[in-house]
């Protein structure tokens, strides 16, 4: 057939009404896995060092979305719902993931690129701000609803720093880790900066 | 080589048998297919040959090694296990990296590694990609590496789960004549496979498990004559088996189309029919 | 995962309940623990939710639930004892480390608390079907049907992703990787070979599956539902028993 | 009923044309096997026929394709589901509800269908798929064959009149298999639907399929009914694509001369055709015509 005879087509975009389909599936398979990860591979780790693996998949799920604003607060809220379905796991997950994933969010908008050669850092850098700032709001919540009106000493918080530091720590070494192979895997483009 | 005795095996105490009452010889340089419906538990049965399952009664010995007393990456060192999904194992960032990641846990000798990468990357055509992010590559293109990092530490064994599922016909011969060369080498396969005719091409002996037993076990053209119990298992014979059977004794013999064609020329010329 | 509150099937009185009904009762009585500062009132909670899952026959699996609830109950008053100086000092558990008795009572509040709170959520989830929760959520409640989604895709992926992660060691330990080290840092090393293949293979999922749900429709516009959830006499009677928990809480205090 | 007007496509990010120059018609109650080694664009052309190429994966679309009228650059995937089915490889990714009667509920849900009608609906596609037994089992219990009986209800729910399907045997057991192609087979003789399929399994495609495509490098190849394509097995084996052993064996007795007819599809026919040269009958299979492009 002769090229003369080829017409291209082209599709409108519809305006983007919040996340993708695939963007959502995204994020409930991330957690899913992040669930099977608590549950397997957090048996390999004592307490203090321990990964927090839905906050390093919901991370991963804001890198690989790069949300709006909204929709990182959406993801966050999801998070915090699927943790709702583990014993042990209080309420307090629905105020301490939003948190995390809106501080996330911004991070990703700090417009400061964190390259050494090829590697970039930003990854690293905003899931260890955003699993601190989960860790101390679900912190903050827990003293304000436990210790409201008690007239007695809080447990220290320094005794929980440490776990949270640790946690923050290996979260971001994980979704260092993880973030360019999921990201192939996706068939997305690779760039260096995450803000584009 | 490999000593399956009275292997019986459940999930926990609660559970029926996955496997019931299995015994099994496989000799040095065997070509054994196993074969049944999903969940006749050939996979459970491949897993209790490197130690992943140990028996619930019974025993497993490799080389003299008791699978259940043995560590299963002491046992990788004789046995080799590709299982069915390469995404599975695939996790590092190169193709070279991943094919090592076996040898470095076997702890082999760091000067011998570089060439036994190469010359493996070689045989399954992978030279050029061995820098290349194993995430970027093709299905038929991963599983080759997943075969690769198993054929890297060089055992005496080798396990196929499924080794040609999802693969185009070309993909599949390519894969299985790698493999029925390192047969001819000496190397003793037990693959699993759903491809009858994979099985009448490649496999010198075959068995069909059905329900956790040993339903069948011999050459793979008796095997493959015995209708009943392949439908039990859920299974066809090749067509040209089905067809020959249809004749009764008359192509008694027959595997291949050229056997067949052989045959029916030997009967039907001498009958005088126009040539 | 036998760690996941799984919905345990059964066609008792309070199975039937619509999950609206469900819900009211998991967040009225935390809160309810919250504003009630009474050994007794909180004892009683945990308590009533006992007998809900006895009668709704369910029991033998809410017991691994209540297990873990009191361990971390356990775990929370341990601590709390060991920072609470106040009071009068009943005993020593460690030399310097004294036990008091605003210090007892206030971490068996604690523990008591928690685990009365957190109860009444679990057995929801445990006696509810995924699909109606999701038919309340949306219908009812008004959440966007595709974030009430996602959440259901991710429960249902769990076990599916279990099966997947056995599959995944068990590949990696016939190449001989070995997991037992104690090294913090050396165990991240050793978990990689796990978390990479588990994500990878559950991403690459997501494609098949946008297009799946693409093709029949999803999100297109307004959704219909086969099956209406009515709320019944028994229904409101649930609500205004367990709504009486509020009042009785904020008059003990 | 499917019009392919000079179709090619090429992906975003890629340079080069998954399919190129096509031209094709599928008719009303045809039974369309396509084969072809992998990469050679079959799955790009069972996309452009459910809408979703050029709807969910983007890239520089050439030509028309017309469904059931339809352009379907014009319309979406939701609106052509009304036309189109889709079953794809994975039960497993497809699958979005934990009891067989809601996923086949869903998509009828999802187009804000009313409840009584999407119970007559159930119940239909429970019966045209065979699986009715099913209807309360969970899907997580079911065997891979029940599970692609499970989305091939789900997607006849919509009361297609064409289903297209993308290897949705190779995660399963000979069994599984030939239980969804004979589910097939009932589908498209006894309520007319129309099915394309793209399979690696040619065995079953020429026992089933009325019609097979060929494709190489993005291009149909050969077209034309499933006898005649089996006609040029050495092609098809220079291709990559495993052709019926019987198919062989029917080759090598043309070449003794011991046969002149057409090729068998099945054991049956295979039969007739040893039979007819033992007992020297030629009892010889018609022709029919075949294109080659």
């Amino acid at each position: 057939m002769s090229q003369e005879t080829m017409r291209k087509r082209t599709i409108q975009n519809k305006s983007r009404k919040g996340m993708s389909v695939t963007d959502i599936l995204l994020v409930g398979v991330l957690l899913a896995a992040g669930a099977v990860l608590k549950f397997f591979v957090g048996a390999f780790f004592t307490a203090g060092m321990k990964p927090n693996f839905i906050i390093a998949m919901y991370c991963l799920a804001i890198l690989l979305i790069r949300p709006r604003l909204y929709e990182a607060l959406i993801i966050g809220i999801l998070a915090g719902v699927i943790s709702q379905f583990f014993p042990g796991t209080p309420y307090l997950n629905l105020i301490s993931e939003p948190v995390g994933a809106v501080v996330m969010y911004f991070l990703m908008q700090v417009p400061i690129r964190m390259e050494i050669g090829k590697i970039t850092f930003k990854p690293v850098f905003a899931t260890f701000i955003a699993t601190l700032c989960s860790g101390f709001s679900f912190l903050g919540t827990l003293y304000l609803l436990f210790y409201a009106g008690a007239n007695v000493s809080a447990m220290p918080v320094a005794v929980f720093l440490g776990i949270i530091l640790g946690t923050a720590t290996i979260n971001s070494v994980i979704v260092e880790v993880l973030y360019v192979p999921v990201k192939l895997a996706l068939g997305r483009k690779v760039t260096n900066d995450p803000v584009q | 080589m490999i000593s399956i005795r009275n292997l019986s095996y459940r999930y926990n105490k609660k559970a029926p048998l996955v496997l019931d009452n299995i015994s099994l010889e496989i000799g040095r340089g065997e070509f054994v297919a196993l074969v049944g419906q999903n969940g006749a538990g050939k996979t459970t049965l491949l897993k209790q040959l490197n130690g992943l399952l140990k028996p619930s009664s019974g025993s497993v010995t490799i080389n003299g090694l008791d699978t259940a007393t043995v560590k299963t990456s002491e046992l990788a060192c004789h046995i080799g296990f590709l299982f069915q999904n390469p995404d599975h194992q695939i996790f590092c960032g190169t193709v070279y990296d991943e094919i090592r990641f076996g040898l470095v846990n076997t702890r082999r000798q760091q000067e011998l590694i570089d060439g036994r990468i190469r010359r493996i990357a070689g045989l399954l055509g992978l030279e050029g990609m061995l820098d290349r992010n194993p995430f970027t590559l093709s299905k038929g293109e991963r599983q080759r590496v997943a075969l690769a990092s198993v054929l890297a530490l060089e055992t005496e064994i080798l396990v196929l789960d499924e080794p040609t599922t999802g693969q185009d016909y070309k993909e599949c011969v390519e894969i299985m004549e790698i493999v029925k060369s390192l047969n001819q080498q000496g190397k003793t396969i037990i693959m699993v496979s759903h491809d009858m005719e994979v099985v009448v091409d490649y496999c010198e002996r075959t068995i069909v498990l059905h329900n956790g037993r040993v339903l069948e076990d011999d050459d793979t053209g008796i095997v493959l004559r015995k209708t009943e119990s392949l439908g039990m298992a859920g299974l066809e014979p090749p067509q040209i088996i089905q067809l020959a059977q249809r004749f009764g004794p008359l192509f008694q013999d027959v595997i291949s189309p050229e056997d067949m064609a052989r045959a029916i020329i030997s009967c039907a010329v001498p009958g005088g029919v126009r040539a | 995962m036998k760690q996941m509150l799984e919905y345990v099937h059964g066609n008792s009185l309070i199975h039937r309940l619509n999950p609206l009904t469900k819900l009211i009762f998991a967040v009225v009585t935390c809160v309810a623990c919250f504003i009630g500062s009474n050994h007794l009132f909180l004892l009683g909670i945990l308590l009533f939710t006992i007998i809900i899952a006895g009668a709704s026959g369910i029991l033998g699996r809410a017991a691994g639930v209540y297990k873990a609830l009191f361990i971390l109950g356990l775990f929370l008053m341990l601590f709390q004892l060991l920072f609470t100086p106040q009071g009068r000092i009943l005993f020593y558990i460690l030399p310097g480390v004294p036990v008091t008795d605003i210090g007892l009572g206030f971490s068996s509040l604690l523990m008591l608390r928690m685990m009365a709170a957190l109860a009444p959520l679990s057995l929801m989830l445990m006696l509810t079907p995924m699909n109606e929760l999701l038919t309340a959520m949306t219908h009812n409640l008004k959440v966007p049907y595709r974030y009430a989604f996602a959440v259901v895709t991710a429960l249902r992926f769990i076990p599916a992703f279990s099966r997947e992660m056995d599959q995944i060691m068990q590949a990696q330990r016939s190449r001989g990787h070995e997991t037992d080290t104690r090294n913090p840092i050396k165990k991240i090393r050793v978990i990689i070979p796990m978390c990479i293949p588990l994500l990878i293979s559950s991403v690459r999922k997501v494609e098949t599956m946008a297009i799946s749900l693409e093709t029949r429709g999803f999100c297109t516009g307004p959704r219909s539902c086969r099956k209406k959830l009515g709320f019944t006499l028994f229904d409101i009677l649930a609500i205004i028993l367990v709504m009486a928990a509020l009042p009785v809480s904020i008059i003990i205090g | 009923m499917i019009r392919f007007n000079d179709v090619s496509f090429s992906y975003e990010n890629s340079d080069e044309m998954a399919v190129r120059n096509i031209n094709a018609h599928i008719g009303r109650g045809e039974f369309v096997g396509i084969i072809g080694p992998s990469g050679a664009g079959k799955s790009t052309l069972l996309s452009m026929i459910n809408g979703v190429i050029p709807h969910f994966y983007k890239g520089d679309f050439y030509g028309e394709v017309l469904v059931c009228g339809r352009d379907t650059v014009e319309s979406t995937c939701g609106k052509l589901s009304h036309h189109v089915g889709s079953v794809f490889q994975d039960p497993e990714s497809q699958i979005v509800s934990t009891v067989v009667e809601d996923e086949i509920a869903f998509g009828l849900e999802n187009f804000n269908i009313p409840a009584g009608e999407i119970e007559a609906r159930l119940a239909e596609a429970l019966r045209m798929a065979g699986i009715e037994h099913l209807r309360h089992e969970s899907t997580a219990a079911l065997s891979g064959g029940q599970k692609q009986r499970v989305t091939i209800a789900a997607a006849i729910a919509l009361r297609p009149e064409i289903l297209v399907l993308d290897e949705p045997t190779s995660q399963l057991d000979p069994r599984g298999s030939r239980q969804v192609f004979t589910t097939l087979r009932q589908l498209n003789r006894e309520y007319g639907i129309t099915i394309i399929i793209v399979e690696q399994k040619v065995m079953l495609l020429s026992e089933f399929c009325s019609r097979l495509m060929v494709m190489e490098k993005g291009r149909i190849i050969m077209d034309g009914p499933t006898r005649s394509v089996l006609e040029h097995n050495d092609r098809l084996l220079e291709l990559g694509i495993n052709c019926p052993r019987i198919v062989t064996l029917t080759k090598l007795l043309k070449n003794a001369s011991l046969w002149s007819g057409g090729y068998p599809v099945d054991v049956d026919e295979a039969e007739t055709v040893v039979r007819g040269i033992m007992e020297g009958t030629h009892d010889q299979y018609q022709e029919p015509e075949l294109s080659i492009q």
